[in-house]
């Protein structure tokens, strides 16, 4: 309170930016400047300037003269948000040999002059706003970033396309990489497919040089059917626990020859990659291309599990790789960077009751189909009703099946109308049926997306603008006895309309992993509301996260096409061999301290920390904050009972002084 | 008083959302109420209780803390902590006198510029309608009005 | 708990006669209170509220007015008539959401002397409450004469499952309360996939077309399906596909016999009543035939077709029930 | 100069548990005894406020003054011994802080009076209140005005040091003298003006035997309600409000000790602003939901938070004093 008493053991400068007319528009910049000059002296403000373009390099030399010249201490910039200009005037006062964190800038752009009209009010807002920021800057500390060397060592979580392509970027580079996937094999979502659009090439045939290539890399150690469990450590140094989950089959002996499979007498359904359409044995390599193509022995299902007899496989197997007491691995790593491409889960049709998936036999769902055109799939590429063996005449493709619907999700799932064309040609192709194609809105925004849409017109696809209401199975006249009735507005027409087909296939759309919540947490990162990753920008930074060392790529942000997903890959592990090349990274030094003669162990603070920085000393009785793993939150400051937790760049020093400023009287 | 009553509010805003709401509405040049002076911190979890009474003490009628949206926090879960905090000081604040009326946490992402607004219009009425609080500068300025209030209701008649 | 203020509304006494003298002897069987709201007044039905709003709005209130003044303790109100029930929550509902509705309202009530805080009441249709608070393992375990070898087709109607304000169903297109409260009496309840189709409503007197079409398009299909017998929840349903039944038989030259019953005359059943008390050789189609069914044996309804080791054809994928029974059955297993 | 120094001790507004307290040093008084004069001590000697005028300016080198600024009659008392004092203590909560008769500054000065002079405790049948003057034959009697807030000693007159608690703990006490003896005798120095003195910097559970863990509450109850309290968990995880965490060290965690919550007499830790924020973050911080409903419901188990969190020391808060005890009428 009582500091303009005191002599002010700070000189500050301060500009204020006309940002040409878009702030002194509306806030009289040299009012701001003579107010703060008369009324801001006893704070320690030497000198008070404004200037056209603050950001300009005339403008910056300004500043940086100043320092020189007057021997600044602190500098304080009224122009626009920090979030666009703070690194340019702290990197000015640093050349003038300034510490940077000794700057601050005050938005009048964002948060006056753009959104208030009354020049007298905004005036005396910004200079209500400036007042503080002097007051506040007296208070900043000389700060330094702080350096942690990189683990040379990947890991990249999930063994899609995304993953693979992010995999392998870091490999050729010449680093290595841990590749954790889930299922047996490599491949993702993309191994279900037959064809790919708009090229229509066999995704089989560009996915498996992809997969060999990673499963034989020097640099790439693939682990399938494993899970990470455990993350600690941070940008630089994690340490990693994954729990490699016993295949029964020892893999050092193992030749992948496939006997124990054609052995093995007990079949069950395959909902995993077969989508529920298929069959597989009880032991098993998901699809014939597997890398790596050990088979998994699926125990809750074989039947030495449950009797205690059978052994077939092992019986016949050349090189007694089987192995039924094979428990669970547990294996460590030390890594410097993670990638999660942990991609997504399809929608769940059946909880659209109104188009009876699950209760009507011939709807599909889009994977279902992908496996039923998929000449390696359950129907060797024969597209027929469930009954297995009659072709349909008729086939109604449903666009948006739980996308932009916000009974389920709201966003679009992108791929769904290049999905649903790449089924109308299929059908065509296979059966020549009928193809209604059922869409709200044509989206074909990709290269050679909408010429493929043209094509598929050309192929006397037929188009019905509408969001199908129902699928029912419940005939009104002779011509729908026996046929699924689809029951839509065809808004193009402006009527309701009825039209009987004999195979509905749902364009599913893309949904969070149903688990995408607890990775997130495993790993240290957050979803949004609706459930898919949050990047560190969604325009300029969407591969990494706010979480240093942890980047995404893929559907694990959102729903992406293949192309989307490979770049996102490579541009994920571009992200991480760059971290690499710089040896050791630079980290904001917003980070909090303990007074440990203040701290008394009461331990209010100790489940603050959602980054695991504090820790407990017991025998010291004593808590501390690990710098590194610090993300500068600053909530354990403001828990803390004793005042014994402090905060670099914001603390209570700061913002208290802040508050004064901003409700000096203007 | 004729004039109508304009009342300052001190606004907390996190780094990541609600901060960046702030400048989605300025770019987006959405016009609201001048009467929020936005301080910046890092989370809504750094919003340390003595921020607000201090604001209170040094004349604010109203205080409004804003966050990511629960679950989108981009330290995980620290707006939940801001919550709690919020809560209870309410509570507390209510046995000095001050309205709950007068403190307001509100959740907007860094693409809700348009909410962060109407919030903020929404709340200025609110506290306007509650009136100033103008909270007594006790140093100095305290003694004034303690002698207008002093030779007290002390002096009654006996009955 | 087994409390409820009683909301029977106009059909119970007149058409619905059958649904009232049904719920009297299964209530007393379940142990249920109801508590018939004292001086209560038509809800409206379903086009009065789409004619003039105020009075509509206010028509309805007036009960729930009555009903809140007359509570005991309890705050729930049942109502068997799918109409009188939408009617009421709607109400209850639509004045919380508009505060100027609620004024306007209030201030009809007001001139009788009443008045309705939205909210304050719990409105519940008889389905929900068997379902949810009086539960399928009490009913099951009431059920002394199963009804083994009767095929049913549950059918809700449209009012009942939607908007569903107070989500105690499972399903807007296809819930499967019903169902199950069948199942545990033992029926044999068909895969009816009309559930909550519309009846035609009104139009039986509007549009008689549209209605026989409709009433054709229920009727044909639980014939198709092999019903014996259609159950319903509600009077409006019962009453237009058993008494337009032969209407709409002689405008399609059909002859659909199936007889629409409540499906409490079929819990009085299985509860052992005797078939007159709880209102049977009321329906105009007689159920006669259906009820031969039950006690005497069944022929073996059309068994599923052998499993062979070579499976069929392309296996299905699960249904939305299948799954949650799924997950149930896991849940138990679990906790096991 | 062979005289001894000087040694006066005062109470304003308080209970003179203060003045116990010091005699509770048994024979470390003697001490006092031995190397000072005592000038000025109502509670122990007889001496005339007439006395305390009439002596030099600054000539009494140590003055304790506890208790609150309650009226004008504890301020002129304040003033006139700062200008006698060398060394002025701000002894005791009351005032440092305010202690509980701070808590007055809650509600308006009336309620303060009809409490004290009508409710049922009193025996007032006809509701005699006190009147600041009154005629009689020798002239006109006057009592001393209250204040319409209680104030600290600090915030009227400038204090050298501050000794927290309620009372101070007499081996404090005892140490506080012996170090003043010291520095009579040459052989110690004072501590920076301004500091406080008998107490340490950290907090209660700094001295506290129980064992403690990360803390998560999904219930406050009173101690009386916890049955049986565990005699070696901290009290605060077994869901009793314990102000232990945020109250300053040196008191040996008396209370926590003998299985009582802490009640934070020896006010904040070194450089906090507001005590009683410090406990709503601390509390609030670590209750166990994410639920508006349930946290609130959890809350619901502090009933009275203003007065669990300031109870010692809302004279001294930011905020000092409720608005009903400030605000104008009308």
């Amino acid at each position: 309170m009582s500091d303009e008493k005191k002599t002010p053991k700070e000189k500050i400068g301060v500009y204020v930016c006309h940002c040409g007319t878009n702030i002194s528009a509306v806030v009289d910049v040299e009012g701001v400047r003579d107010w703060v000059q008369k009324n801001m002296a006893g704070d320690g403000v030497v000198i008070a300037r404004d200037y056209k373009f603050m950001c300009s390099s005339l403008g910056q030399e300004l500043i940086e003269k100043d320092i020189k010249e007057l021997g600044l201490t602190r500098v304080v910039v009224a122009a626009c948000s920090p979030h666009l200009h703070e690194k340019t005037f702290r990197t000015a006062a640093e050349n003038a040999g300034l510490n940077p964190y000794l700057t601050e800038l005050v938005s009048i752009r964002e948060q006056i002059s753009w959104v208030h009209t009354d020049k007298a009010v905004a005036t005396a807002k910004a200079k209500s706003l400036v007042a503080g920021t002097v007051k506040r800057v007296v208070n900043n500390e000389a700060l330094e970033k702080l350096k942690v060397p990189i683990n040379a060592n990947t890991l990249v979580v999930g063994g899609g396309i995304a993953g693979i392509q992010a995999a392998l970027e870091i490999a050729n580079g010449g680093f290595h990489v841990y590749l954790v996937e889930r299922e047996p094999s490599l491949g993702g979502h993309m191994a279900q497919f037959d064809k790919t659009f708009p090229t229509l090439d066999c995704s089989a045939c560009i996915l498996t040089p992809r997969m060999v290539e990673a499963g034989t890399h020097p640099n790439i150690t693939v682990l399938t059917w494993s899970e990470v469990t455990n993350v600690s450590g941070y940008i630089g140094n994690f340490s990693v626990t994954i729990k490699k989950k016993s295949r029964c089959v020892n893999e050092e002996l193992c030749t992948g020859c496939g006997i124990c499979i054609e052995k093995c007498p007990k079949k069950v359904i395959d909902d995993t990659f077969e989508a529920g359409l298929g069959y597989r044995k009880v032991i098993y390599t998901p699809f014939a291309q597997a890398v790596p193509n050990f088979p998994v022995l699926d125990q809750p299902n074989c039947t030495y599990f449950e009797k205690g007899t059978c052994k077939a496989c092992e019986k016949f197997c050349p090189t007694n790789a089987i192995d039924f007491t094979q428990q669970d691995q547990i294996l460590n790593v030390e890594v410097g960077n993670i990638i999660l491409a942990t991609g997504y889960d399809l929608f769940d049709a059946s909880r659209m009751t109104n188009y009876g998936y699950g209760r009507l036999a011939n709807v599909y769902s889009s994977l279902e189909f992908e496996r039923m055109s998929n000449s390696s799939g359950p129907t060797n590429g024969h597209i027929v009703l469930r009954d297995g063996k009659t072709k349909p005449e008729t086939v109604g493709i449903i666009h948006c099946v739980g996308s932009r619907d916000k009974n389920f999700n709201n966003h679009c799932s992108a791929i769904c109308c290049m999905q649903s064309l790449k089924f109308a040609h299929l059908v065509k192709e296979h059966t020549g049926a009928t193809v209604y194609e059922f869409y709200i809105d044509m989206r074909t925004p990709a290269k050679s997306y909408d010429e493929f849409y043209q094509r598929i017109i050309d192929e006397g696809t037929v188009f019905v603008r509408g969001k199908v209401a129902e699928i029912s199975d419940i005939p009104r006249i002779p011509d729908e006895e026996g046929k699924l009735i689809i029951q839509v507005e065809d808004t193009l027409v402006g009527k309701q309309r009825r039209i009987p087909v004999d195979m509905v296939i749902l364009s599913n759309g893309l949904e969070p992993r149903a688990d995408a919540k607890q990775v997130g947490k495993l790993f240290g990162i957050s979803c949004s509301s609706d459930g898919w990753y949050i990047e560190r920008h969604p325009k300029l930074d969407p591969v990494t996260t706010m979480t240093e060392g942890i980047l995404i790529a893929g559907c694990a942000s959102g729903p992406k096409d293949i192309p989307a997903s490979v770049s996102q890959g490579a541009a994920a592990a571009a992200r991480v061999m760059d971290k690499i090349l710089q040896k050791e990274v630079e980290l904001e030094p917003v980070r909090a301290t303990i007074d440990e003669d203040k701290c008394s162990g009461c331990r209010i603070c100790n489940n603050m920390c959602p980054f695991s920085a504090i820790l407990y000393i017991e025998d010291k009785g004593v808590t501390r904050v690990n710098p590194a793993l610090c993300q500068g939150c600053g909530t354990c400051i403001a828990a803390c009972p004793a005042g014994a937790i402090s905060g670099t760049g914001f603390s209570d020093e700061q913002i208290l002084a802040q508050i004064d400023g901003i409700l000096m009287a203007v | 008083m004729t004039e109508k009553f304009e009342p300052v509010i001190v606004g907390f805003t996190c780094n990541w959302c609600s901060y960046r709401a702030a400048d989605a509405a300025g770019t987006a040049r959405m016009k609201y109420a001048p009467n929020v002076r936005l301080i910046r911190l890092m989370c809504s979890g750094r919003l340390d209780p003595s921020f607000v009474i201090k604001a209170f003490a040094t004349g604010a009628d109203g205080v409004m803390i804003s966050g990511c949206h629960p679950g989108d926090c981009h330290y995980i879960s620290q707006n939940y902590k801001a919550l709690r905090r919020y809560l209870l000081l309410r509570r507390t604040l209510a046995g000095f006198g001050i309205e709950p009326g007068r403190v307001k946490l509100v959740w907007a992402s860094a693409a809700e510029g348009l909410k962060l607004t109407e919030e903020i219009n929404a709340f200025v009425e609110e506290v306007r309608a509650l009136g100033p609080l103008n909270w007594p500068k006790w140093d100095g300025a305290a003694e004034v009005f303690e002698s207008e209030l002093a030779p007290h209701i002390a002096t009654e008649v006996p009955a | 708990m087994n409390d409820y203020i009683y909301y029977p509304g106009c059909s119970m006494e007149g058409s619905g006669i059958a649904y009232h003298e049904s719920l009297m002897v299964v209530k007393k069987v379940l142990g249920m209170q109801l508590h018939e709201i004292d001086d209560w007044n038509c809800c409206g039905a379903t086009e009065y509220l789409g004619t003039s709003t105020i009075p509509a709005y206010s028509l309805i209130a007036r009960n729930l007015a009555l009903a809140a003044q007359q509570t005991v303790g309890n705050k729930t109100v049942m109502a068997p008539c799918s109409a009188c029930y939408l009617n009421l929550v709607k109400a209850d509902h639509n004045m919380a959401e508009s505060k100027v509705l609620g004024g306007k309202v209030n201030e009809a009530l007001a001139a009788g002397g009443l008045h309705y805080d939205p909210g304050s009441l719990t409105i519940r249709h008889l389905l929900d409450v068997f379902i949810n608070d009086v539960g399928l393992d009490t009913i099951k375990s009431k059920v002394t004469h199963p009804l083994t070898g009767m095929r049913v087709a549950p059918y809700l109607g449209c009012m009942v499952p939607r908007p569903d304000y107070g989500h105690q169903f499972s399903d807007y297109e296809q819930p499967t309360e019903l169902d199950d409260l069948l199942r545990a009496l033992g029926a044999d309840v068909i895969d009816y996939p009309l559930k909550t189709e519309c009846c035609g409503g009104h139009m039986a007197q509007i549009g008689p077309e549209t209605a026989y079409e409709m009433i054709r398009r229920l009727v044909s299909t639980a014939e198709n399906r092999q019903a014996d017998i259609m159950v319903t929840v509600c009077p409006m349903c019962q009453m237009n596909l058993d008494a337009y039944q032969p209407e709409t038989n002689s405008f399609f030259g059909t002859n659909y016999q199936m007889p629409i019953v409540f499906f409490t005359q079929l819990m009085g059943l299985a509860f052992g009543a005797d078939a007159k008390e709880v209102g049977f050789g009321r329906e105009l189609v007689s159920a006669k035939k259906a009820l031969a069914r039950i006690g005497v044996a069944a022929p073996a309804p059309a068994a599923s077709a052998p499993r062979s080791k070579k499976p069929q054809g392309l296996p299905m994928p699960a249904s939305k029930f299948q799954k949650k029974a799924a997950a149930e059955m896991a849940i138990k297993e679990g906790s096991k | 100069m062979t005289a001894k120094p000087k040694f006066a001790m005062y109470w304003a507004a308080s209970c003179g548990g203060c003045e116990i307290a010091v005699l509770n040093t048994n024979e470390k008084i003697l001490d006092v005894d031995a190397n000072f004069e005592v000038v000025f001590w109502p509670v122990a000697m007889d001496a005339k406020y007439e006395d305390v005028r009439a002596m030099e300016d600054g000539s009494i080198l140590l003055t304790l003054f506890n208790g609150g600024m309650r009226n004008n009659e504890n301020e002129e008392m304040a003033h006139l011994l700062r200008r006698k004092s060398k060394i002025l203590v701000a002894f005791g909560s009351c005032a440092t802080e305010g202690c509980i008769p701070g808590l007055a500054n809650l509600s308006p000065l009336s309620e303060m009076v009809d409490t004290a002079f009508t409710t049922i405790s009193t025996d007032n049948p006809d509701n005699i209140r006190p009147q600041t003057t009154f005629e009689v034959p020798e002239g006109t009697l006057t009592i001393p005005i209250l204040n319409p807030v209680l104030k600290t000693l600090a915030q009227v007159v400038d204090v050298d040091y501050y000794m927290p608690g309620c009372p101070p703990e007499s081996t404090q006490i005892a140490a506080v003298i012996d170090l003043v003896i010291q520095v009579v005798q040459g052989k110690a120095q004072l501590p920076p003006k301004g500091s406080v003195i008998g107490a340490g910097n950290s907090t209660v559970c700094d001295e506290c035997p129980r064992a403690r863990n990360v803390k998560v509450i999904s219930a406050f109850r009173r101690i009386q309600d916890v049955a049986p309290l565990d005699p070696n968990l901290c009290i605060l995880e077994q869901g009793v409000p314990c102000n232990g965490p945020a109250t300053r060290s040196g008191c040996n965690s008396r209370c926590p000790r003998v299985g009582a919550q802490c009640i934070g007499c020896y006010g904040p830790a070194e450089g906090v602003l507001d005590y009683g924020a410090r406990l709503v973050t601390a509390f609030a911080s670590v209750v166990d939901s994410d639920e508006p409903k349930e946290i609130e419901r959890i809350l619901e188990g502090i009933p009275d938070p203003t007065g669990q969190f300031y109870r010692f020391n809302l004279a001294d808060s930011m905020l000092r004093a409720g608005k009903s005890a400030w605000q104008k009428k009308g």
